[in-house]
């Protein structure tokens, strides 16, 4: 045996389980945050205060969940903020317009699926960095939405619709059975569908995804598409929960989702990374959140604590790699 | 490849950059258009509105060429100038202000620099990080409220004069002076260059480039400290969301010079003209009384369309 | 290169449709933001009362939100354009003041409108008065629910002069009632989504909740959805008199709502302008006394904006606190 | 492991080589070790270096070469040894302190930053320090840096950024900076592998120039001609231990070789060369890209191995990278089996065109995956037709080629980057396996891999051949060609100039044609 294969016999144990090891820690995390929260304060731990951070994560989530496939590209999304603004208004519009909820949801996602496509051409075709491409993105996205708004706000939807917002089915909110569902379709498509493997090996290492033929344009452009239609779910849920639409809707949304993909354990640099980790990601943000709320925290100390929680959980898992 | 050995001699042309042609058209079309666009008032305007977004873009473009990001840099500004606007209300000395701002910027810097070149954290997350962590620290110390009764010298900083030419115009063309001496001239600029472009020409080479990466970054929290003392004299208070997203438009400045995110490939000039160029649209399409949901997608229009520029000629050569 | 050309060439034709300014008066029109429609409603004032004199409003608004540097920029390229007047709401109340005073060197009159600048010389200030428009709010749901019960106060942004105001205002009404138990003040930044947030996570920790004063109309409208959402019954005020509030009220969501009437303040400050320019008589402080929207006295405010018309002038005199 | 040949190494090290006279070495190493976790890099190694000698090392990957290396200049310290210069104790903890000693090394991996310029990138770490404190002489710079260029016979201004040049010239800058350290002791690792011949032989030139004035070079080549051309001594390392000493004139490239594997290692690769070849697998045409290859005509049947060769920068890595669909073809046709290829590499995968690229960690593998992933990733449409990806049917079948390439890994869920070169090109290999390859272009199919490993491949190519597959293979290494192909073209400046029947094949003819002819 040579040295090399000596040295590549040894780590093993360790690699196998890396990924479900940081996911387990993940959820030790969640559980120690929610035990404290519990001990804390006895409005933590009611039912109701448990589906009302279900809700709330709901919709950092179906961002971003979106932004997590591009972060697996190794790219960025930074135009998923303004999206749902845009995609919010395009989607009111029309519900009042019409009547039909059903063509509004069409014309939200739509909106999305459109932006976020204008997105990946851009990254996959003209070669823009995607950090630029989405930055452009965004500012265009806020110019369209003002001009278009002008001002004002759109609201009072038909109760129909509302309820995908603020409904409840035995007893749970609609949001969060929507949350699941694309928590499971998420899964599947990455984990178990051959584009789901494709996108991780094209994060992992573009160049050589290229040169053993994956459709890397092609690839790329639907990972920008599916971030731009969550950001149209998004837009929907968000429609229907405060029943109105304004330009800034997504405005502060963008920073916490990519915090929420971090703290989940995906990697900027790409092909690593899931959208479980993910959903985590944006249950610990809600839950520290929500903490604070209940036990009436200066809300000041909001960003500063996002901040020490999404360099912690990097550094954590930097700890992890390097010793394996 | 190795079968590349031969290299396009188009490399060594200097092609005009987007940025020179998106400058220039601009200038030309507002020129044309505005009548008060090209008054020697107007033009040391948009120079003065555009120190701020220089002094952060300066640093910037080193930390990109170093494959780095900061992005904490506008909450930094904005929590050095509320520390300097606290200082200066309590002791009316501007000194001891500036002192605390630039102990502010330097404490960040040297944070950031840690994460990054010793914990090895990602920069984008480790400045995400402390974007947070200064902004909140920025909402407590200021409760959320502008100080205010900063006495009326400090306003001098920002809307003085020196030698008949507006004080901040002197401070900007002094630092940018400083930059180009510091990047082309020193061993240091070479080091931030090779640092991008392959570190370990650098461990080779007997340098100790992890101290060199903190001090990168503490250069850019140094230039957040020297910003927030112009936007303190600018507002004449320290207010806790004044810089807020700052540091992106300095992104966009900087890669719109065709500074680019790997290898140590960096432009200074490119970024003085990247801030001017955004500087003139603003200033122009203010002028011409744009409606502002325009000059909205104007700006996105021309951040894309300047690196669409830059990415056709490097996908052609 | 050819991209930036087309650019180049697209510009003109954008600006060109923009510029063309009316023969009379111009008015430069400074305001907030694009997406709160409060100001749109001062944005539609100013433009009616400047069209009734036949002179133009041209406005001038942050592309970011609510940014200092940026309204400090754009007052100095206003400058270099030397408009006739200027109707000013400063995006900050301190931290403009460099700006007004640079605009008083400039010898441009301008005209204080909304939040009362802290510096800086005007022809005269028009605005509401937060603190007794919050207090006859606040009076108005303490009465409602029978002086007695619980309530919570939603503020806006900290350190916003019309935050400290109104929730003054709030604070004093409730010290009338000895019955009436504040439970919670929660600041949710005006914004729509975080006073549902706010609302939510309110209700897990107090299960009686019996009256809502919000600082703001968006935050009331959050709360409505939130109360809708966990179906509990709580009467609910918000502040501005929005169309948004106006529906509310209609529907019997929203108790009532206090008319910051950004519309009058539009009209009134631009009128002020207009006719110093004309050399007549002018008022230098108009204080619009504090009216309560409610289910009784909407219709006025339930007309589209475009179609109300300014007051004569000497109807707007006489709401003048203190003549020239 | 095979059995260990009895070695007898000639351990007349403490006398001078003939050419000198001097009593003392210039420089000695003595018992140095250096551990990492699990792996005993170096292990007691001890040699010596006289003054004007070419000290030729030898050995495997992984067998302890670039460690000493990197021991020698400093940048790793040896946990045990000494070392004298001149006689004296002395002590290596940082590149200053081997630099300080007149050590300089050219690694193979360059240590050039693309955006700083020639001069800059010669003096780094080395500035000139101006009149005016804080600031770098930069007309100095330039100056000395012209010098240097002179020198090694480049001709380009010292302005011109690295990233603009060849890699020829890059690897040529990269010798001007080690020799512009003025060093006494200077460490090449495969200089000449990206040289063309005429900057090989100028860097011989500057090698012997440096030998007459007293320089001691330390040269690592796998090329067995220069091992023999230009070594006054060869020392050999096997597993991090010195396992054989010889002089040129006294052993044979077999007896070397048979050291550096510790057993007997067949470098004739025989196959069965197919006598009635199979249909046409590739076709091309008249074939232009924007590459710079002009109106290329080839055909590869299946059963047979097509060698592609020629120089360095001849356009043989381009052609592939066309017919691939990974370069822009601006002119020609391209078929295969049959059918006109049109698309990028994607639709060639499709149509059964498997490309195994010359650097393997950087265009053929994902490195951060396991080697379960890589196997399975070219092969994902042909192995789950319905899209749907399962995890246990991907582990199965990178199992069963595990098996079937006697790939060395503990378990298919290991990351790839831990897998030894040899391994790794199987994984290569492997991924087209997946996919239903019929045509395999493989670029350089053995750079950087061991003697024995590089057997092992062969022999892997000579199986998928007579499976029916296609081959074209690309190759600096002519003995290679000569031996495995059917067939082969030859090209020189971005055309195909002739092609040798197998009866033609030999390497004298290789070069002839090849050759530029002005």
């Amino acid at each position: 045996m040579s040295i090399a294969s000596d040295a590549a016999t040894r780590p093993i144990g360790l690699h196998l389980s890396r990924e479900t090891q940081q996911l387990a820690y993940r959820l030790l995390a969640v559980a120690l945050l929610c035990l404290a929260l519990s001990i804390a304060t006895e409005a933590f731990f009611t039912a109701n205060n448990i589906l009302n951070v279900l809700r709330q994560a709901s919709l950092l989530f179906f961002l971003a969940s979106g932004l997590t496939l591009v972060i697996l590209t190794g790219g960025l999304d930074l135009s998923v903020g303004a999206n749902i603004g845009l995609s919010a208004c395009f989607a009111a519009t029309v519900i009042k317009a019409t009547g039909s909820p059903a063509l509004g949801t069409l014309t939200g996602l739509a909106t999305g699926l459109a932006i976020g496509i204008c997105n990946g051409l851009m990254v996959a075709k003209l070669r823009i960095p995607s950090f630029i491409a989405t930055y452009g993105m965004l500012w265009v996205l806020h110019g369209i939405t003002y001009y278009y708004m002008a001002g004002e706000t759109i609201h009072g939807f038909p109760p129909g619709f509302r309820q995908i917002g603020s409904g409840y089915f035995l007893g749970v909110p609609i949001p969060v059975y929507l949350m699941l569902a694309f928590l499971l379709a998420g899964t599947i498509f990455a984990q178990r569908t051959i584009w789901g493997q494709q996108i991780y090996a094209i994060g992992a290492n573009p160049v050589a995804a290229r040169l053993t033929g994956i459709p890397v344009d092609r690839r790329l452009i639907l990972v920008y598409a599916f971030s731009g239609a969550m950001a149209g779910v998004a837009s929907i849920v968000f429609l229907a929960r405060l029943n109105s639409a304004e330009g800034d809707i997504g405005e502060a949304m963008t920073l916490p989702a990519i915090a929420a993909a971090l703290i989940g354990g995906a990697s900027l640099f790409g092909g690593v990374g899931s959208v479980f980790g993910t959903f985590i990601g944006a249950l610990i943000l809600t839950l520290v959140l929500n903490g604070m709320n209940l036990l009436a925290v200066n809300a000041n100390w909001q960003p500063l604590v996002t901040g020490l929680i999404v360099i912690l959980a990097v550094w954590f898992d930097m700890v992890g790699r390097r010793r394996t | 490849m190795t079968d590349q050995a031969v290299s396009s001699p188009l490399l060594r042309l200097p092609a005009v950059p987007g940025v020179a042609v998106a400058l220039a058209g601009l200038s030309l079309l507002f020129a044309l258009a505005s009548p008060g666009f090209l008054t020697a008032g107007n033009l040391s305007n948009v120079l003065v509105q555009s120190v701020i977004l220089l002094l952060l873009a300066l640093p910037m473009t080193l930390i990109i060429m170093t494959e780095g990001l900061d992005l904490s840099m506008g909450a930094v500004l904005t929590l050095a100038s509320l520390v300097l606007a606290l200082i200066v209300v309590a002791t009316q000395s501007l000194a001891l202000g500036l002192i605390g701002a630039l102990a502010v910027g330097l404490a960040f810097g040297l944070v950031n620099g840690w994460l990054i070149a010793g914990l090895s954290i990602p920069p984008f997350v480790a400045t995400l990080g402390t974007l947070g962590a200064a902004q909140g620290l920025a909402l407590v110390v200021s409760d959320g409220q502008s100080v205010v009764g900063i006495p009326r010298f400090v306003r001098l900083v920002y809307s003085g004069e020196t030698f008949g030419i507006p004080t901040p115009i002197l401070i900007g063309a002094g630092f940018y002076a400083l930059f180009h001496v510091l990047l082309y001239h020193t061993r240091f600029g070479t080091y931030v260059c090779a640092l991008g472009g392959n570190r370990d020409a650098l461990t080779l080479a007997g340098v100790a480039w992890k101290r060199l990466l903190v001090a990168v970054y503490m250069l850019g929290g140094a230039m957040a400290g020297v910003a927030a003392l112009l936007m303190t004299a600018r507002i004449n208070a320290g207010h806790p969301t004044a810089a807020i997203g700052l540091e992106f438009d300095a992104i966009a400045a900087v890669a719109l010079g065709g500074t680019s995110f790997d290898k140590g490939n960096g432009w200074l000039f490119g970024t003085l003209l990247g801030v001017l160029t955004v500087g003139v649209l603003r200033n122009g399409l203010n002028l011409m009384a744009v409606p502002s949901s325009v000059q909205v997608a104007c700006i996105g229009a021309l951040v894309i369309a300047a690196l669409l520029v830059d990415s056709l000629r490097s996908t052609r050569s | 290169m050819s991209t930036s050309k087309l650019l180049a060439a697209a510009l003109p034709a954008i600006l060109f449709s923009t510029a063309a300014l009316a023969a009379g008066e111009t008015i430069a029109v400074f305001t907030k933001n694009q997406t709160n429609p409060y100001f749109q409603t001062v944005r539609v004032g100013a433009e009616v009362a400047a069209k009734s004199l036949g002179a133009k409003a041209v406005h001038y608004i942050p592309t970011k939100p609510d940014s200092i540097p940026e309204q400090l920029s754009q007052v100095e390229d206003v400058i270099v354009k030397k408009p006739s007047a200027i109707v000013f709401v400063p995006v900050d109340y301190k931290a403009m003041v460099p700006g007004v005073e640079q605009i008083n060197d400039a010898k441009i009159p301008i005209v204080n409108v909304t939040d009362r600048s802290a510096g800086g010389k005007f022809l005269a200030f028009v605005g509401a008065d937060d603190y007794s428009l919050g207090l006859e709010t606040a009076r108005f749901l303490l009465k409602e629910i029978g002086g007695k019960g619980n309530v919570v106060i939603l503020e806006g942004v900290k350190g916003s002069l019309t935050n400290i105001d109104r929730v003054r205002g709030f604070n004093d009404a409730i010290k009338e009632f000895k019955d009436v138990k504040l439970l919670a003040s929660q600041p949710a930044n005006y914004q729509r989504l975080q006073g549902l947030q706010v609302m939510e996570n309110l209700m897990q920790s107090h299960p009686q909740i019996d009256g809502v004063l919000a600082a703001n109309d968006a935050m009331a409208i959050g709360v409505i959805e939130a109360l809708d959402g966990a179906n509990r019954k709580a009467k609910v005020v918000g502040i501005n008199g929005t169309k948004e509030a106006v529906d509310a009220i209609k529907t019997g969501k929203l108790l009532a709502s206090g008319d910051y009437n950004g519309f009058l303040q539009g009209c009134i400050g631009t009128l002020v302008a207009i006719r110093a320019l004309r050399k007549e008589p002018i008022v230098t402080e108009v204080v619009l006394k504090p009216t309560v929207v409610n289910a009784s006295n909407f219709q006025p405010y339930d007309t589209p904006l475009e179609s109300r018309s300014c007051p004569s002038w000497n109807e707007a005199a006489a709401l003048a606190s203190k003549p020239n | 492991m095979s059995a260990l040949m009895a070695i007898k190494p000639d351990f007349d090290t403490t006398s001078p080589p003939p050419a000198t006279a001097e009593a003392t070495p210039l420089f000695e190493l003595r018992g140095i070790s250096k551990t990492f976790p699990g792996v005993k890099a170096l292990d007691d190694v001890s040699f010596a270096l006289w003054p004007g000698e070419v000290h030729m090392l030898l050995g495997e990957n992984g067998a302890g070469k670039s460690s000493l290396m990197k021991v020698l200049c400093g940048a790793y310290q040896a946990d045990a040894g000494e070392y004298f210069h001149e006689g004296e104790k002395v002590e290596i903890r940082t590149p200053a302190d081997a630099r300080k000693l007149g050590i300089a090394v050219i690694f193979q991996e360059f240590s050039l930053v693309p955006y700083l310029d020639v001069a800059q990138n010669i003096f780094l770490g080395r500035e000139f320090p101006s009149r005016i404190p804080g600031l770098v002489d930069r007309k100095r710079l330039y100056r000395e840096a012209q010098a240097v260029l002179d020198l090694i016979g480049l001709d380009i201004d010292p302005r011109t950024k690295v990233h603009a040049l060849g890699v020829a010239q890059q690897q040529m800058v990269e010798i001007g900076k080690a020799l512009s350290q003025n060093a006494r002791i200077l460490v090449m690792d495969e200089p000449t592998a990206a040289l063309s011949d005429r900057e090989t032989e100028r860097l011989f030139e500057v090698m012997r120039q440096l030998q007459a004035k007293g320089v001691a070079i330390v040269y690592i080549s796998h090329r067995m001609a220069e091992v023999f051309a230009l070594g006054d001594r060869i020392t050999v390392l096997r597993d991090g231990k010195l396992v054989g000493r010889a002089r040129p004139g006294q052993t044979t490239p077999d007896e070397l070789v048979r050291m550096m594997v510790g057993r007997t290692v067949d470098m004739s690769y025989p196959r069965n060369f197919a006598e009635t070849p199979g249909e046409i697998a590739l076709e091309v045409r008249g074939l232009s890209s924007k590459n710079g290859i002009r109106d290329i005509d080839l055909t590869v049947r299946a059963g047979e191995i097509v060698g592609l060769c020629g120089l360095v920068g001849s356009g043989r890595s381009e052609v592939a990278r066309a017919i691939f669909g990974a370069d822009e073809v601006t002119a020609g046709e391209i078929s295969i089996f049959g059918k006109p290829r049109r698309g990028g590499p994607d639709a060639a995968t499709m149509a059964g065109v498997g490309l195994i690229p010359e650097s393997r960690k950087t265009e053929g593998l994902a490195l951060i995956r396991t080697v379960a992933d890589n196997l399975a990733v070219a092969g994902l449409p042909k192995l789950f037709p319905n899209k749907l990806f399962s995890p246990t049917q991907a582990r199965r079948s990178a199992e069963e080629l595990i098996k079937r390439l006697r790939i060395a890994t503990p378990s298919p869920n290991q990351s790839v980057a831990l897998l030894s070169g040899g391994n790794q090109q199987k994984v290569v290999i492997g991924k087209w396996l997946a996919a239903g390859t019929r045509l395999f272009i493989f670029d350089e199919p053995t750079r950087g891999i061991d003697v024995g490993a590089k057997a092992e491949i062969f022999a892997l190519i000579d199986q998928l051949v007579a499976d029916g597959a296609a081959v074209l293979m690309i190759s600096s290494e002519q003995a290679e060609i000569v031996h495995v192909c059917d067939r082969a073209y030859v090209m020189r400046g971005k055309r195909i100039v002739g092609e040798l029947s197998r009866s033609e094949l030999s390497e004298e003819n290789i070069v002839r044609m090849g050759m530029h002819h002005d």
